[in-house]
């Protein structure tokens, strides 16, 4: 039996006049790497931020281990273990990068409104922000401002963030946006470690299908707002529709 | 080097957003009279290679020529004035203007809209039932042969095509592909199309983007039998 | 539809509750009740001068101008000082005082250019800094006029003045300023004026299309920053014109500033971001509320400072009752 | 750094803190300083109480004054990216209350001074968090409008309130002996450098508390705060309320100094002036309103009088605001960084080029 850790139940989103997300369900299974794609204008990241709490659903509810956090904020969710990762780097860019990481090992403590101690005696917190960075390879760099990291190292420094407060449910927003192709790998290779330890879950918005084919579980594939197809990366390239969408319906006619 | 046949040139450019390095080596030719198709994944940098045309994202390096004339370092509207019609991803129309409004505030000269009226409605007919309704109030579909219908206004030598199918029905998509047939009889077309029956149909020509670099040109016949080619750059697997 | 239907009851249902209060205190005196709502009607004239810049410029340029009160001071001033100045007393006062207003304007839209394109235009990467300039802005100016013209407070003697000006009429058997319907009239026609310039002309189309996209409104080949500064310009001319016309019922003092600023913020955020309906129905609410208030402070409460408090406290009301204002789109 | 590490902590913060030593240690003997030189005692009881010596502390204790208030605007503006246009509320909220608890408790001096300044300090606690409570989820430029309105509002119904004279507000007569800034100003004088101390103490400890770093979150990124799982809204609370007291201290500090409660402590002017001072002085620095604010209330003490340039004579003190505002509007053009940002970041870029990464200790600090 496959435990669901967060679900969608029959989510829809309209702006004004448009329906970004129409009515679409999803069952997220606990420890797996579950990819939403499609083309630009599939509603995915619409549908995306109605799971982490950006936007508040037009209609349809969203689950967590069994508990309808539709409404509940952004902190709330990311105080009951589910962390996001933004399409654009969003880090706090004067404060140095052990401080950016620290922050985020800090946010589920209790002693955030410590107002007599000093930040750096805390060092469990510390620890934890070195050992994260440690893991994306940013150790070296945990003094320099982090807005004088290379782009390669904001992407780095943004899944440090969004890993030192240990979330259960990772959400990442396109990693690769924006990265060289060279550093795709490094981060393929990041996301397997994380895998590799277990207890985590991931759902990856990407477009990259090197990196969708080979780190998922189970695609979902969305198009026109709504819920086209799911199935393993296998099935997925196989489906016949989900090709028409991607490449329109000539090339496999003619194909 | 500069071929005299295209309308517009663009050498390896580079370009910065902010600190991100989006375009590492994007060139493209056009040639007169042709419609040209950027194709490639999301996020490989061919809506960055339209704005840095168009001078909204500029680029740092490179070169880009319109018949010959520099436009590297123009403002945009001067670069809309030498000819360019732009017409942006996501229909960018406005909203609280009325369909004429959203016309004649594309009009670089007294009388433009007057020369076209006839030769729009004849395209999008929808837009001249609607004519003085907001453009907020028209359909996806209708706002985007909004969007073409504003950069067919002035005179231009060159359109700039954002992905006119993206998220509209099929059968939109259909009339808007002969609507853009219609056009390239008239002016030179440089169009970003992710999918590839829609470019397959429109295009003559094609540059693949990937990563921020322009990695294959040819004619679009022959890509169609590359299958190697286009599964590897556009394809799920 | 409905939602715009529900803001016009709301528009006549506030300005019925304002008229009703004011004409039960008024206990029947139709001439006092009379004078209140043209009171009303005259401050709503000058704050629509003050705040259809500032909302125009805010829509279009993401600024708000915290030194547009002192531009009408501005126009204030200069508008006094040369009706009243001995070099200028052989022109006729009937004459003598719109070419005060004109020079005043003038004075008011070349600070205006000086504002946008030499302090403003660099800091469009730091909008804090845009908003903490023009704070900083409104205090040089205040400075500047006290280093000119003292801390007095000058009022206009309406013995020596123009024609309009000494006039008075009757309404239900009070006396009122003849000038101060002028006012009114001018406010009105200046409403329907920039009202067809926004609708009718080409520049209109360009700035509304500005409000909501002015990228793209460049990439058409229109040079926004031209139109940013000509807009800008013109919110300030408008604003000195405002106090230059303002001038020979208020006169000249610092406090000016500040007594219209106040009430024009108050303006652009109950008529919505953006929205220049909002702003023409706006004005004349506030003004109508301000004038009431003071009418029943006066009289009832013994006291101004309540009429004196109002603006302050309306802003207050409607940022917490209404943010988006009554024609402003609901944000996110 | 082996060798900084095994130092005992005691001589690691006196080595780290030897320029803020020095300066107290300056101000601790410059009245004594100024005595000296002059030949007045500073304690202005021998035959000529209005000496160099007493005039000179009293424009330093104005100096501590706005200090104070400057570091309290900056913990919101320059640490938390709040913008304030009402910060006068709270030391004009502050002076009155500690004028009326002096003058109308009918307590004796000691009592209403602890009494005036528990009272005054809460009152603007509470008042900030309130106002925040209320305007914060509005937009940046919405909250700034809203403190200048109700700032504004204030200052009006002060100015025409009967209890408090108007207008004229009220003289302050009853005050502890001790500190009675005219017969025992260099008491005074040291009770409010030593509340300057203990501000900047205060605010230094808070900002590096785990607290402090969240605020600078808010500053630097708040979306992101959020999602990372901070209520920023109680943290902006928390920035505003405490402000609003350090603000009020300020206030009862100013109105005992010039023995007067009036509506002018509720001007714009105390909203004014501590943004100068921050932003000149550097915002988002520890040290950028002390320099803002002495460097500004000095020189305006010093070129507060005639000059006289051959036949013409200036008065550039007359016209001070006017310089004020306009070194502002140039400040905020040309160095948005402040005299403090300004200089520390051309030393950082001058220390890059010269010692490259000098990243491994803070790297290695907590372990």
């Amino acid at each position: 039996m496959i435990e669901t850790i967060l679900e969608a139940r029959r989510l829809r989103k309209q702006f004004g006049g448009l329906v970004a997300v129409d009515d679409v369900s999803l069952k997220v299974a606990r420890g797996s790497v579950h990819s939403i794609i499609g083309p630009n204008g599939a509603g995915k990241t619409t549908f995306f931020n109605l799971l982490t709490g950006l936007y508040k659903p037009t209609n349809g509810q969203v689950f967590y281990k069994g508990q309808d956090i539709t409404h509940a904020p952004l902190y709330r969710r990311a105080h009951l273990g589910i962390g996001r990762s933004f399409q654009i780097t969003n880090i706090f860019p004067n404060l140095t990068v052990l401080e950016n990481v620290r922050l985020a090992a800090q946010a589920m403590s209790n002693i955030n409104f410590r107002l007599w101690r000093r930040a750096e005696s805390y060092t469990d917190f510390t620890h934890r922000a070195l050992e994260v960075l440690e893991l994306v390879g940013l150790r070296d760099m945990a003094a320099l401002p982090a807005n004088i990291l290379p782009h390669g190292g904001k992407r780095k420094l943004e899944l440090a963030i969004l890993l030192a407060p240990d979330p259960e449910v990772l959400l990442l927003d396109e990693p690769t946006a924006g990265m060289a192709s060279e550093q795709v790998p490094e981060l393929m290779a990041t996301i397997a470690s994380i895998r590799q330890r277990g207890g985590k879950t991931i759902v990856l918005v990407e477009h990259n299908m090197n990196v969708v084919m080979s780190a998922s579980d189970v695609i979902t594939v969305m198009n026109l707002g709504k819920l086209l197809a799911e199935g393993t990366p296998a099935e997925i390239s196989a489906n016949k529709t989900v090709q028409s969408v991607y490449l329109g319906e000539l090339y496999n006619v003619e194909g | 080097m500069t071929d005299r046949n295209n309308v517009l040139e663009v050498q390896a450019i580079h370009t910065f957003i902010g600190q991100f390095h989006i375009l590492e080596g994007v060139s493209v030719a056009v040639p007169k009279g042709s419609i040209t198709v950027l194709l490639g994944r999301n996020g490989a940098g061919k809506t960055t290679t339209l704005r840095s045309i168009m001078g909204l994202t500029p680029p740092s390096q490179g070169s880009i020529l319109l018949d010959g004339q520099s436009l590297v370092g123009r403002r945009p509207y001067t670069i809309a004035q030498m000819g360019v019609g732009y017409v942006p991803e996501h229909r960018a129309i406005f909203k609280e203007l009325s369909v004429r409004e959203n016309l004649v505030i594309a009009q670089r000269q007294r009388g433009d809209l007057e020369r076209r009226t006839e030769f729009i409605f004849e395209l999008f007919p929808d837009l001249e039932r609607f004519y003085h309704l907001p453009g907020g109030n028209l359909s996806g579909g209708q706002q985007q042969m909004l969007a073409i219908a504003r950069a067919l206004v002035p005179d231009n030598r060159l359109l700039l095509i954002d992905e006119p199918s993206e998220g509209l029905a099929p059968v939109i998509i259909e009339h808007l592909i002969a609507a853009i047939r219609k056009l390239a009889a008239q002016a030179t077309v440089l169009l970003v199309e992710q999918n590839f029956r829609v470019a397959s149909l429109l295009a003559d020509r094609y540059v693949i983007i990937d990563d921020g670099q322009s990695v294959a040109t040819g004619a679009m016949q022959d890509l169609r039998h590359d299958e190697a080619l286009v599964h590897k750059y556009l394809g799920v697997a | 539809m409905t939602r715009t239907r529900n803001t016009y009851l709301l528009i006549v249902g506030l300005t019925a509750a304002l008229l009703v209060f004011s004409f039960l205190t008024s206990a029947g005196d139709l001439g006092s009740f009379g004078t209140t709502v043209l009171s009303g009607l005259f401050l709503g004239a000058l704050y629509f001068l003050v705040a259809s810049g500032l909302s125009i410029v805010f829509g279009l340029m993401d600024i708000l101008n915290f030194a547009q009160g002192a531009y009408f001071m501005i126009g204030a001033y200069v508008t006094f000082a040369l009706f009243h100045s001995n070099m200028f007393q052989g022109i006729d006062a009937n004459l003598r005082f719109p070419l005060g207003v004109i020079v005043a304007t003038g004075v008011g839209a070349l600070f205006g250019v000086i504002l946008e394109r030499v302090l403003l235009r660099p800091l469009y990467a730091r909008p804090v800094f845009q908003l903490v300039l023009t704070f900083g802005v409104a205090i040089v100016f205040g400075e500047a006029l006290k280093a000119i013209w003292g801390t007095e407070a000058y009022s206009w003697n309406p013995n020596t003045s123009f024609g309009i000006h000494q006039s008075q009429f009757e309404i239900f058997g009070r006396q009122f300023g003849t000038y101060r319907l002028v006012v009114i009239a001018v406010g009105a026609l200046l409403i329907v004026l920039i009202g067809l310039l926004l609708q009718r002309t080409r520049i209109g189309i360009i700035i509304r299309a500005g409000v909501e996209d002015s990228e793209m409104v460049s990439a058409l080949g229109i040079n926004v920053r031209a139109v940013f500064t000509m807009v800008f310009t013109l919110g300030c001319a408008v604003a000195a014109f405002g106090g230059a016309i303002a001038a020979p019922f208020l006169g000249a003092n610092l406090g000016m500033g500040n007594a219209f600023l106040l009430p024009g913020i108050a303006v652009v955020v109950l008529g919505g971001l953006g929205s220049y309906t909002g702003t023409a129905i706006g004005s004349f609410l506030v003004g109508l509320a301000v004038a009431v208030v003071a009418k029943f402070s006066a009289e009832f409460l013994n006291q101004t400072v309540w009429s004196s408090m109002t603006p302050m406290l309306l802003l207050i009301l409607i940022l917490l009752l209404r943010p988006s204002g009554l024609f402003g789109k609901e944000s996110r | 750094m082996k060798a900084v590490k095994t130092q005992p902590l005691w001589r690691r913060t006196l080595q780290s803190n030897i320029g803020y030593l020095a300066v107290v240690f300056f101000l601790v003997i410059f009245p004594h300083l100024v005595g000296w030189m002059t030949g007045d005692s500073p304690f202005g009881v021998n035959g000529r109480p209005r000496g160099q010596s007493v005039f000179w502390q009293s424009v330093f204790i104005e100096v501590f004054i706005l200090t104070i208030l400057a570091m309290s605007y900056n913990l919101i503006f320059g640490f938390t990216g709040v913008i304030s246009f009402g910060h006068a509320l709270f030391f004009g909220l502050g002076g009155y209350i500690m004028g009326l608890a002096l003058e109308r408790s009918g307590l004796g001096a000691e009592a209403a001074l602890l009494l005036g300044a528990v009272i005054g300090v809460v009152v603007c606690g509470v008042l900030g968090f309130l106002m925040g409570l209320v305007s914060l989820r509005l937009r940046g430029v919405y909250f700034a409008i809203f403190t200048l309105a109700i700032a504004e509002m204030v200052a009006i119904y002060i100015g025409r309130w009967p209890v408090t004279n108007a207008e004229d507000g009220f003289p302050l007569a009853n005050m502890p002996e001790l500190i009675n800034p005219t017969r025992n100003r260099l008491t005074y004088y040291y009770l409010a450098l030593l509340l300057v101390i203990i501000t900047f103490l205060f605010i230094r400890r808070l900002m590096n508390s785990p607290t402090g770093k969240v605020l600078l979150a808010i500053r630097e990124n708040e979306n992101r705060a959020q999602a990372i799982g901070y209520n920023t809204l109680t943290y902006k609370l928390l920035a505003i309320a405490l402000a609003g007291m350090i603000a009020a201290g300020a206030g009862m500090l100013h109105v005992i100094l010039n023995r007067k409660v009036g509506p002018e402590i509720l001007s714009v002017t105390y909203t004014v002036d501590p943004l100068l001072m921050t932003i000149i002085g550097g915002v988002g620095t520890f040290s950028g309103p002390i320099i803002g604010a002495a460097g500004l209330h000095l020189s305006e003490r010093i070129f507060n009088r005639e000059f006289v340039i051959g036949t013409t004579s200036v008065n550039i003190g007359e016209n001070w605001s006017l310089i004020l505002g306009i070194i502002f509007v140039v400040v905020v053009l040309v160095f948005p960084q402040g005299i403090v940002g300004t200089w520390t970041r051309w030393r950082s870029r001058r220390g890059t080029a010269r010692a490259p990464a000098p990243t491994v200790r803070a790297a290695n600090a907590g372990d």
